[in-house]
């Protein structure tokens, strides 16, 4: 089962992958694995439990698939206002 | 026409206080953050906000949905900028009407604090030693 | 210069916002009272405040001062309408600047709640049948 | 014992009195008797449970003795703001 996602980096995420989005086809089962994949390769310094992630511009779960298709962005805590 | 916005530019706080108006408000409660000149005691130059603009714009308006069903309030509205911003310059305004003050402060308090903790922004900060980085508070 | 005042024409709040600003303003907490249309069930066309002026200037200023030494704020300022005002006109404005947050909007709530309790000013109302009243509340 | 005041009086009570202040002589012991005295002189519907006294611009006490050459003034239940 492979998906083709976009993934979307925001903030220091984005300082450590030196792109602002990706795409690719991904074998994970889940949301959690794909960001443990994409943390080992870019070297992330933010662990899973600080983010939140979301599909297509809505919060989701971590145990989720990626959906083919669909636009994932892993959100890093935030600090607006 | 959506509560919530985001804003690249200087924004005007009087026109969007003047939106809110109506025969109806007896009260009107707003917050301003400004770009103050330190943070977590360390001297700040200027900062830059980024948000994920698509999803900062739906979490917004949700909050401001949720504002009015919550709270005994005729409207409310925020506005948060983007980009480079220097000291003293407005970051993010928020403002609500109601018939009475309870309900407008209550409201008012609610719509920052979910912003602040709910909608993907991120503050990138300058600071005076020539380093800078960006902000993701812990809780 | 006076922290708190009394004014017998409409004022700019713009302009008085303008002066709580500086470089360590992280947040600005504000709430106006506007003339609503109605109040307790009766539609209302128009009201007039009257002050005991020489003393209301001396109570607003200690409620000012106490906000001031109570929280941890920078500055506060308060502006209350005298003589007669047509419904949608500012009846009161409180401006509060701070580092943060929390101390900006409890000391705005403070000052308006203490204004309101202690300031010897009198809302007198007329209605749309045609009477008209002070208001002097039981609480 | 004989104390000169002048009174003042604001939004309801100065509608039942017919004028914005008044001075005269009064023996009155303490202003709580002063405000008796003339509530039931001018028909003030305010009891003085529902008021507060103000000597010289600040607020004073009910057992306060009338002073010579003061400012007093009856304070209706406010609503400013």
């Amino acid at each position: 089962m492979s998906a083709h996602v976009t993934v979307l980096y925001f903030a220091s995420l984005r300082d450590f992958a030196e792109v602002e989005s990706e795409s690719f086809d991904t074998q994970a089962p889940d949301l959690r694995v794909l960001y443990l994949e994409l943390r080992a390769r870019h070297g992330f310094p933010l662990p899973v439990e600080r983010l939140r992630v979301a599909v297509d511009g809505a919060f989701a779960r971590w145990e989720d698939a990626p959906r083919d298709g669909s636009e994932i962005a892993f959100i890093p805590p935030v600090s607006g206002g | 026409m959506a509560r919530f916005r985001l804003s690249e530019i200087p924004f005007d706080v009087a026109a969007l206080r003047a939106e809110l108006l109506d025969a109806r408000v007896g009260g009107y409660a707003s917050f301003e953050g400004w770009v103050r000149d330190h943070n977590d005691g360390r001297a700040v130059t200027g900062l830059r906000y980024e948000a994920y603009a698509a999803m900062a714009e739906a979490e917004g308006e949700r909050i401001l949905d949720e504002a009015c069903s919550r709270f005994d309030i005729l409207d409310a509205r925020c506005v948060h900028r983007t980009g480079d911003l220097a000291i003293g310059e407005l970051a993010v305004w928020v403002g609500v009407s109601a018939a009475h003050r309870d309900a407008a402060f209550a409201a008012c308090r609610f719509v920052i604090d979910e912003v602040k903790s709910r909608v993907p922004i991120w503050k990138h900060e300058r600071y005076a030693e020539g380093d800078a980085g960006w902000l993701h508070p812990s809780d």
